[in-house]
């Protein structure tokens, strides 16, 4: 049985992390950042499980069994404050909320 | 698993995910992630993560994106039209990402990472393992989880619940 | 009794903010501060004679795990100071109660009486900790009573006194730490307490650094040129009492640090810098003297005759003589007393005219002429003519320097001529002449109570400008004890400038003086 | 045959966590039925469940080990914590006790998603493996997200909330990263076996070191380092006061048990790689903070920088490393929690509705208007400063004795100087109190009985603790200690197999 | 043999007590006490100080009578005490200062009868006689400097003593600060002694002290010369300061502006002569130190003639007494610069008795001419003042140095002294003052008392004699002018030079360098004298067009001296101004407020605006934030490449 090299599978997480970081830099819709961030967390997990498969140690999937239910938590609430968000202000942009500056 | 497999998906995630960040449409934006979650779900599964792998499918990709669709239809967003706002960020934003990617692969790529192969033990990502792992050592991490999603369930809810009408809430003297 | 010398103002300060009636409020604030005077004569009385090291110790654990303890301690040095303290505060609330402060009594008798614990604390302090505790609480005060009570530019001036003393005394902070840390690695335990310290023995760059901590920070307050500029506006923009505690002992703290912390900490250093301080010194006094000559402004011109006479007092101890420190330390007293005196003059002036523009005035002692007889001896004994106080001091200083670095005493003179030149010349403006002004016709003489706060100042002049024997035989030994180690310190150099060979010993020879120390104390 | 002391020893740590837990759920279940405005209820309710919480983690001192696997460490060090973390949490209650009706929160929401972040500051506190400080880590921020967009009606609030979560988010996927690698780099997430492991050869594994880097970015952002600090003022400004006071010291709390846990305790020995990053980070945190509090005219805002800087300062005493800088840290956090609640309990006092009286313009003259109040802000604002002899000066004091006792003694000089010029805009708010007339007269209200009282406790810790340190610096540098060196507790009695 | 003598104090304490009631029940008192008291305790203090003189003539040569007090400033090994002490040459002085100061005192109560601050006026005079007796009763040279400030004080309040005038209070400071400057010289010359002596252990100011260690201080080294020169000469720029000499004679002249009893009593007789006394004092010192005594020489002998030169076209009398006052001094100065310090001392004498004579008797000219002080308005006083006249007259004679009178054997001494010591050149400047002064002093009286009146008509009317309160002041000055100077009659005629043997064993024996003719000398002295009364007779009262046709012709010289050589002008122009212009421009605006505090201020400027810029970056927008959060990673991730790399 053939092996991906780990530093592949590592370098693909970082790759889709930065990503995500662009995406939460360049995208101004709040929901899209959002996203980004959730592609972040993946890129994550795909690393705890190449490395958790090149340890050969379940610890890594637990971990990521946890991330994934953070992430659902997170979802709730940052989907509740994007709601609660645009009842008073109509926009989901994050350059329109610029009311606390300076 | 096979190389091909590895490029076939690795070439999946990454061009949906660059879907995310760049499509105008949110619900676009979303699918393509929902294409990325399955793209590496199939490759956690390949990785002997079985459990994981199917969680990610179901969990994830289902109903967390499924709770992003609905807000996404409740805000009735758009695609964007008209201008995308700060160019010199998206400029410089990309620039810095680009480094990022060249910092962290000038750690990753590197053909010695100090960890050998030890194999895998039985039953390496089946259920019962994961689950007899969450009940004792990550008795404490699971028993939190809970709380934690007690927590943003409330806070969802919170946050979410119709506020006091105006008039309670508008600025002025209390009496 | 020191912990009781020290905190009965603050406890008086906390009765007060009980009371509401403004005129008991004066009453009791000055029975209080009468309280700590009292005291202080007492321990004037229990003071025994012709010993070096510090009397009335008490001792307790503080805090241990740093080997910082609640150690206080009087010797020669500091005990007139004390004396001082207590008397300017009692006189300062006697005279504030006339008028002078028209808002916020309480307060304002509340921060005094604050501010003398801090003073007491920073004088009495034998461990360094303490100290920089007690030298930190006396800023806050002060900061007050500039900024609410002050005239003009009071907040612009409170905070520039503030952050001037803090940037100093902070930098102090690390310096002391970092002595501290060494004399943990020397002496196997971690100490705060002072004696303690003189033994740490220090690389000559290590002592340099930390010697320049502590010179800046005691600088700033003294004030030496060029960090001086804070204190001008400082004494222009504070109200009365706030110039006379400020003038006549709070620049005191920075002399009495080189006394008691810089020098005796790092004898080499301050050896070596002999030239250095000489020169800023005698920049100060003549500087400070020409500068005061031109002010238009009365507290202004005084605040300058500070840097002037504080530059004396700094010559004095720089010239490492029992001639030179005994002069200092008596010129601190003088100098506290006739410049306090000044600008409660200027302040009664004040009062009654609301300006201090010289110009302003003249003519007035066809007016008000006790207050010129007063302001009269209060120059003369500023501009130290024999018979006075003053004289004394600046005598003795002027001889140590001498004895010391010829050049410097040279100039001193000339500060000691310009010196007589600006005060008798804002005499002239103020009090000789035809009067210019309608204003002036009508001004009164001063009333029993700024006379009674003048009194005790004018008598102290008579007295210790006849009877200097007795201060001095109490300042004596302890100078004498600090010397000692100062003597050793430059034997040692020479050793090193001479013969390098025998440095090595020195070190030695350093120690034993040490010991001399912490066996007199 | 069980042995009961063991018995407890293992469900030792775990009794305040429950407690909370338990009570955050009651206070949620009886909430539903109370309205707003009288949620003053819960509160009281709230209070007296942290007040137990207290008595139990008090238990806890003097252990020094680790149970469930590794997972949660039983020694003085948590208990430390939690003690400071419930007694923020009791502060915070007092003063929301009327604020909370007086902005009509949703009173069971409110006190039941503080109790669950106090809950997640615990577990950060208590944690000794690397996920249940993330876990505990996430349950904190999520309760503080909501919780500083609760003023639903107050677009500054709700913008609070977003600035926080998504920024807070995206940090955390810098952390998960950096756990991430760590675990490759040595195949554990238990603090214990990462110690262990982290032998000569493993100290220069690059995974290890980016891991390294990337925990401290994490933990940087939660502690509002420069430059992750970005989202403080703003999140500060927005939050409802309270709340503002809790992230200002809670979070900071927690923040810095995990910080210290993981880098000075468990990876002191990789410490020469990241002593360097710290002290750019803490010079430039110092710094920045200071400088840019300066400018401020909004208090809020200002405290918030003022928070910049004084994470500042702890982290000069984390780049020192070493037991004193560890005992320095804790007495600090102690004291600076008490400074610090004072001072927004001192804002909350003073503020209208809406977000009026957030200026410092408006406290003009108010030594004239409330003495009492203006004197005791007054005081919290000097103990910032670091005027003896309040508690903000020892603290300082202690940090830097650290520093410059490690041979840090360049950081520590930008310390002080950094610290007279924070003295600037500290005195400012004096000026205002006490030099100037006008300003705006507070609206009158009915007496706030918890607000005074939070002042009162307030004052009494920061000039008690400031005054006698010895207690308290001896018990925080037993707490350091104990977290040290932890022997492996196993649970005799049967657990779910 | 020295005598423990307790009432010496009693010299001190009568003029004290005199000061505490004028100062506190004076103004209540009312001026019967005043004029009572004011002078009382003089006479009394002269009473005392005539007991001891006595036991000084009655002791053995050399004898003194000395009280310590109490111990004054110790410090380390360094001690001085208020102590007193009295022989020969100290004896002299009391008298001069007790005797002539109690008669002015009386004088004065009649003078100052009509001025409003009587009992300040007197509280002034007896705080000066007290500095003045302090001064020449000190046994040592700091108690001496107390003395030495303090009647330099006095002169200050007294010059101010009618304050409201701007003017007379500017000319009391000038004198303050004029003498003060010389004051510093002082200092620094004690100074000078206390280091030559530690040099041998020897820690004191006493005069005693000084005396026996006197080689000492001449064999330690200063500057390359002897410290005893250095000390000398810095003592001697305080006497320049307090007895107006070259170059610090400028206050003098202006202190004129004060009551003219302060004028005789501290302005010509005692206080301007403190100099010549504390050289007389210290002269161990001074004969080691030739070269110091070769400068007081000189510059005695230069200001003698300068100040005469001046002294010849003053209108103002008083200005013109002034001057000759200075002149005078000048030549106390000639004597004990040539080493004849008796000589000096004898002319102090007599010139106290003449000059204050003279001053006296001009005050009740201007008295009886209500404050008239110009010559130009005067004129054929004899017959109105006929007191004045007689007694002004005794005394021009006496400064003329006509034998008989007083001045002709003192300034003979000076004189010869001054021949006979070598300093030819000296001499002849002497001489030639000896013609001017003669010359002077006359036309001062043919203005003032001879030729018709050109006084005004209103005042005419009202001139009067002065009150007996100083008439009798005035005889008993003639009287003396005329007989003080036989105490010093030439070698061999009668009693011989008793003045000198009795000073001897204080001030020692003056040793000839050269052996002149004294006859001749005197003679020489004396008819250059004559020729200017002749002289003077010739231009103001032959043909009195004549110096008007002068002073019209050598207009040049005529206005130079007029303006006294525009020395007042040349100091305020390279001293004063320049002092104002530097403090101001240079320190107080250029150093203090523009580079002190403007780096200050500015270091806080930099910060603020520092925080204003980076204030801008916290822009509101959370993508920024993500942005500076990413640079932040990208920096510590940055770190570690580097680290790995190596």
């Amino acid at each position: 049985m053939t092996f991906i090299p780990l530093t592949w599978l590592l370098g693909l997480s970082a790759a889709l992390f930065a990503i995500g970081v662009a995406g939460v830099i360049v995208r101004r819709n709040i929901l899209v950042m959002f996203m980004s961030i959730e592609l972040m967390l993946n890129a994550v997990n795909l690393a705890f499980i190449a490395l958790a498969h090149r340890l050969g140690s379940m610890d890594g999937q637990v971990i990521v069994f946890f991330v994934m239910t953070v992430a659902a938590a997170e979802a709730a609430v940052g989907l509740g404050i994007i709601i609660s968000i645009f009842r008073n202000r109509e926009t989901v942009h994050a350059d329109d909320l610029t009311l606390l500056r300076w | 698993m096979a190389i091909w497999l590895f490029v076939f998906l690795a070439v999946i995630s990454i061009v949906s995910a660059l879907g995310v960040v760049i499509q105008r449409n949110p619900v676009h934006c979303l699918l393509a992630l929902v294409l990325t979650l399955l793209a590496l779900a199939v490759m956690f599964i390949a990785l002997d993560a079985t459990v994981v792998g199917f969680l990610q499918i179901i969990v994830y990709a289902g109903a967390i994106m499924v709770l992003f669709l609905f807000v996404i239809w409740l805000l009735n967003l758009q695609a964007e039209t008209g201008p995308t706002g700060g160019l010199a960020l998206k400029f410089f934003g990309t620039i810095a990402t680009a480094a990022l990617v060249a910092e962290l692969w000038m750690f990753l790529l590197r053909p010695h990472l100090k960890i050998k192969y030890v194999g895998e033990a039985a039953g390496y990502g089946s259920l019962s393992v994961l689950a007899q792992k969450l009940f004792t050592d990550y008795l404490v991490a699971f028993e939190a989880t809970s709380i934690l999603l007690l927590a943003a369930i409330v806070g969802a809810v919170a946050l979410a619940r119709r506020p006091p009408t105006q008039r309670e809430s508008a600025p002025g003297s209390l009496s | 009794m020191l912990t009781a010398l020290i905190f009965l103002p603050l406890l008086g300060a906390l009765l007060i903010m009980m009371q509401s009636d403004e005129r008991t409020v004066w009453n009791s604030a000055f029975v209080f501060s009468l309280v700590p005077l009292g005291l202080s004569f007492y321990m004037l009385w229990q003071f025994k004679v012709g010993e070096p090291g510090y009397q009335f110790v008490e001792q307790d654990p503080w805090i241990p795990s740093l080997g910082i303890s609640y150690h206080l301690g009087v010797d020669g040095i500091s005990l007139f100071l004390v004396i001082l303290t207590t008397l300017l505060i009692a006189i300062s609330l006697l005279y504030s109660g006339g008028g002078d402060i028209e808002k916020r009594a309480r307060e304002f008798c509340f921060f005094l009486l604050v501010l003398e614990t801090g003073l007491l604390g920073a004088l009495l302090a034998v461990d360094l900790f303490l100290f920089y505790v007690f030298w930190e609480v006396m800023l806050i005060p002060m900061y007050f009573l500039i900024g609410i009570w002050g005239h003009g530019e009071r907040v612009y001036a409170a905070l520039k006194f503030v952050l001037f003393t803090m940037v100093g005394s902070l930098l102090m902070l690390v310096a002391i730490l970092y002595l501290v840390f060494s004399a943990r690695q020397h002496l196997e335990h971690i100490t705060f307490d002072l004696p303690m310290l003189y033994q740490v023995p220090l690389s000559t760059t290590e002592a340099r650094w930390l010697f320049a901590a502590f010179a800046l920070a005691f600088a700033i307050k003294v004030p030496m040129w060029p960090v001086h500029t804070w204190l001008p506006d400082a004494h222009t923009n504070a109200p009365t009492a706030g110039s006379v505690i400020l003038a006549s002992i709070m620049l005191k703290m920075g002399t009495y640090g080189f006394l008691r912390f810089a020098i005796p900490l790092f004898p080499e250093v301050a050896v070596e810098a002999i030239p250095l301080f000489m020169a800023l010194a005698v920049i100060g006094i003549v500087y400070g003297a020409l500068v005061a000559m031109i002010q238009p402004d009365l507290k202004r011109l005084v605040a300058y005759s500070s840097v002037s006479h504080l530059g004396f007092v700094m010559l004095g101890i720089f010239a490492f003589n029992i001639q030179g420190i005994d002069g200092a330390v008596y010129q601190m007293l003088n100098h506290g007393i006739s410049t306090g005196g000044l600008f409660l003059l200027v302040g009664m002036i004040y009062l009654r005219r609301h300006t201090r523009e010289i110009s302003e005035f003249g003519g007035l002692w066809k007016r008000v002429p006790i207050y010129a007889g007063i302001f009269m001896v209060v120059m003369l004994s500023s501009i130290g003519l024999p018979g006075l106080n003053g004289f004394v001091g600046e005598f003795l200083i002027m001889l140590g320097t001498f004895l010391r670095l010829k050049l410097a005493a040279v100039f001193a003179v000339i500060g000691v001529i310009l010196g007589a030149l600006y005060m008798l010349w804002m005499y002239e403006r103020v009090l000789f002449g035809p009067i210019t002004k309608a204003v002036n016709e009508t001004i009164a003489d001063l009333n029993g109570r700024e006379i009674a706060s003048m009194v005790p100042l004018i008598a102290l002049m008579l007295l210790m400008g006849f009877f200097p024997r007795p201060l001095i035989n109490r300042i004596e030994p302890s100078a004498a004890s600090l010397l000692e180690r100062v003597k050793v310190a430059e034997a040692r150099l020479d050793e090193q400038r001479h013969h390098p060979a025998l440095a090595a010993i020195a070190p030695g020879a350093l120690a034993i003086g040490n010991l001399k120390i912490a066996v007199t104390k | 045959m069980i042995n009961f002391s063991q018995i407890n020893l293992v469900w030792l740590p775990v009794l305040p966590l429950a407690v909370i837990a338990i009570a955050a759920m009651v206070v949620l279940l009886v909430g539903v039925r109370v309205d707003d405005e009288e949620s003053e209820g819960l509160g009281w309710l709230a209070l007296a469940t942290i007040a137990i919480a207290l008595v139990l983690a008090l238990g806890i001192f003097g252990q020094s080990g680790i149970a469930f696997a590794g997972a949660l460490a039983i020694d003085s060090f948590s208990a430390f914590f939690e003690l400071s973390i419930l007694i923020t949490a009791a502060l915070t209650v007092l003063m929301s006790l009327d604020y909370a009706g007086e902005h009509r929160l949703p009173g069971a929401e409110y006190y039941s998603l503080l109790l669950f972040s106090v809950l997640g500051m615990m577990l950060m506190a208590a944690a000794s493996d690397l996920i249940v400080i993330f876990i505990g880590l996430e349950t904190m921020s999520i309760a503080v997200y909501v919780l500083a967009g609760l003023l639903r009606r107050d677009p500054r609030s709700n913008e609070a909330a977003i600035k926080y979560f998504l920024l807070g988010a995206f940090s955390t996927g810098f952390l998960l990263y950096g756990i991430a690698l760590i675990y490759g780099a040595t195949g554990t997430i238990k603090l214990v076996a990462i110690h262990a492991a982290l032998t000569e050869r493993l100290l220069s594994n690059p995974l290890l070191l980016l891991g390294l880097g990337l925990m401290m970015i994490g933990f940087g952002f939660k502690v509002a380092a420069v430059p992750f600090h970005m989202w403080t003022p703003d999140v500060y400004e927005g939050a409802p006061t309270p709340i503002t006071a809790f992230m200002a010291v809670g979070v900071k709390l927690a923040a810095f048990a995990g910080f210290l846990r993981v880098f000075m305790v468990q990876l002191g020995p990789a410490s020469a790689s990241w002593t360097d990053v710290m002290w750019a980070i803490a010079a430039l945190t110092m710094t920045a903070g200071n400088v840019l509090a300066i400018v401020q005219s909004n208090i809020k805002r200002m405290l918030a920088y003022s928070a910049i800087a004084h994470a500042g300062y702890i982290l000069v005493a984390l780049t020192a490393g070493g037991p004193q800088a560890g005992a320095a840290i804790l007495y600090y956090l102690l004291g600076y929690a008490f400074t610090n609640l004072g001072a927004f309990a001192a804002v909350v006092a003073l503020e209208r509705r809406g977000a009026a009286g957030d200026e410092i313009a408006d406290y003009r003259g108010l030594a004239t208007r409330q003495p009492l109040m203006a004197a005791a802000m007054a005081i919290f604002l000097l103990s910032l400063t670091g005027i003896p002899p309040l508690v903000g000066f020892v603290g300082k004091f202690y940090l830097f004795n650290a520093a410059v006792h490690r041979g840090f003694v360049g950081l520590a000089v930008i310390g002080v100087l950094n610290s007279a010029a924070s003295a600037y805009y500290y005195l400012s708010v004096t000026v205002a109190m006490y030099m100037m007339e006008g300003g705006l007269a507070e609206e009158t209200r009915r007496s706030r009985p918890g607000l005074v009282a939070a002042i009162a406790i307030a004052l009494i810790g920061t000039v008690l603790i400031g005054i006698y340190p010895e207690p308290y610096f001896t018990a925080a540098g037993n707490a350091y200690q104990s977290a040290m060196s932890p022997e492996e507790v196993h649970a005799t009695t049967a657990m779910a197999p | 043999m020295t005598v423990d003598f307790p009432a010496l104090t009693l010299i001190l304490v009568f003029p004290a007590l005199g000061v505490l009631f004028n100062l506190f029940v004076g103004y209540r008192a009312g001026r019967g006490a005043v004029s009572f008291v004011g002078p009382g305790v003089m006479f009394a203090a002269f009473a005392v100080a005539s007991v001891a003189f006595y036991q000084i003539l009655v002791m053995a040569p050399g004898g003194a009578l000395t009280y310590t007090i109490w111990g004054w400033i110790e410090a380390g090994k360094f001690q001085t005490s208020i102590g007193l002490r009295v022989d020969a040459l100290s004896a002299v002085m009391v008298m001069i200062v007790t005797g002539v100061g109690a008669l002015i005192h009386l004088y004065s109560v009649g003078y100052m009868a009509h001025d409003e601050d009587f009992a300040r006026y007197f509280t002034y005079l007896n705080l000066f006689a007290l500095s003045m007796l302090i001064l020449v009763l000190a046994d040592n040279m700091l108690l001496m400097f107390v003395g030495w400030e303090g009647v330099g004080l006095c002169s200050y309040l007294l010059i101010a003593f009618w304050y409201t005038n701007p003017e007379f209070a500017y000319n009391g400071r000038k004198a303050f600060i004029v003498t003060r400057i010389g004051d510093a010289g002082f200092l620094l010359g004690m100074f000078t002694l206390v280091w030559a002596l530690s040099q041998h252990g020897a820690w004191s100011l006493d005069f005693l002290t000084l005396k026996t260690h006197a080689s000492d201080i001449a064999a330690c080294t200063l500057l390359g010369t002897t410290a005893a020169t250095v000390a000398g000469l810095l003592l001697f720029l305080g006497a320049t300061g307090k007895s107006a000499q070259l170059p610090l004679y400028v206050w003098l002249p202006d202190a004129m502006v004060g009551p003219t009893p302060v004028s005789a009593l501290i302005h010509a007789a005692t206080m301007v002569t403190a100099g010549v006394y504390m050289i007389a004092r210290l002269n161990f010192l001074f004969v080691l130190a030739p070269a110091a005594l070769m400068v007081v020489a000189t510059i005695g002998a230069l200001t003698a003639i300068f100040a005469a030169t001046i002294a010849l076209v003053q209108p103002d009398i008083k200005k013109v007494l002034a001057y000759s006052t200075i002149s005078q001094l000048g030549y106390m100065f000639l004597a004990v610069g040539s080493a004849s310090f008796a000589a000096g001392i004898f002319h102090l004498m007599t010139h106290a008795f003449f000059k204050g004579l003279l001053f006296l008797c001009a005050g009740s000219v201007i008295h009886a001419l209500e404050g008239e002080q110009d010559m130009n308005k005067m004129g054929a006083l004899r017959t109105k003042l006929p007191i004045t006249f007689w007694t002004m007259l005794v005394a021009t004679l006496a400064i003329s140095a006509v034998p008989p009178f007083s001045g002709y054997f003192s300034k003979d001494l000076i004189l010869e002294a001054a021949y006979e010591s070598g300093h030819t050149g000296l001499w002849i400047l002497g001489v030639l003052t000896a013609g001017l002064t003669s010359f002077y002093m006359f036309r001062l009286i043919f203005m003032t008392f001879f030729g018709d009146s050109r006084v005004d008509h209103e005042k005419e009317a009202h001139l009067h004699e002065s009150p007996p309160s100083m008439a009798i002041p005035l005889i008993a000055l003639a009287f003396l002018a005329t007989v003080g100077g036989w105490v010093g009659l030439p070698e061999g005629l009668a009693w011989g030079d008793a003045f000198a043997r009795f000073l001897a064993p204080v001030v020692g024996d003056f040793k000839p360098v050269v052996v002149g003719n004294p006859a001749m000398l005197s003679l020489v002295a004396t008819s250059l004298g004559g020729i200017g009364i002749i002289v003077a007779y010739l231009c103001y009262i032959r043909l009195p067009g004549l110096p008007v046709i002068l002073a019209w012709r050598l207009k040049g010289a005529h206005q130079f001296l007029l303006h006294k050589w525009y020395i007042d002008e040349l100091y305020n122009f390279f001293v004063t101004r320049p002092l104002f212009w530097f403090s101001n421009t240079i320190l107080d605006r250029g150093i203090d407020h523009f580079a002190i505090d403007g780096a200050v201020n500015g270091a806080g400027l930099t910060v603020e605006t520092t925080g204003e810029a980076v204030r801008r970056v916290e822009s509101g927008n959370v993508q920024h934030y993500a942005f500076v959060y990413l640079l932040g990673v990208l920096g510590v991730v940055a770190y570690y490449i580097y680290l790995v790399v190596h």
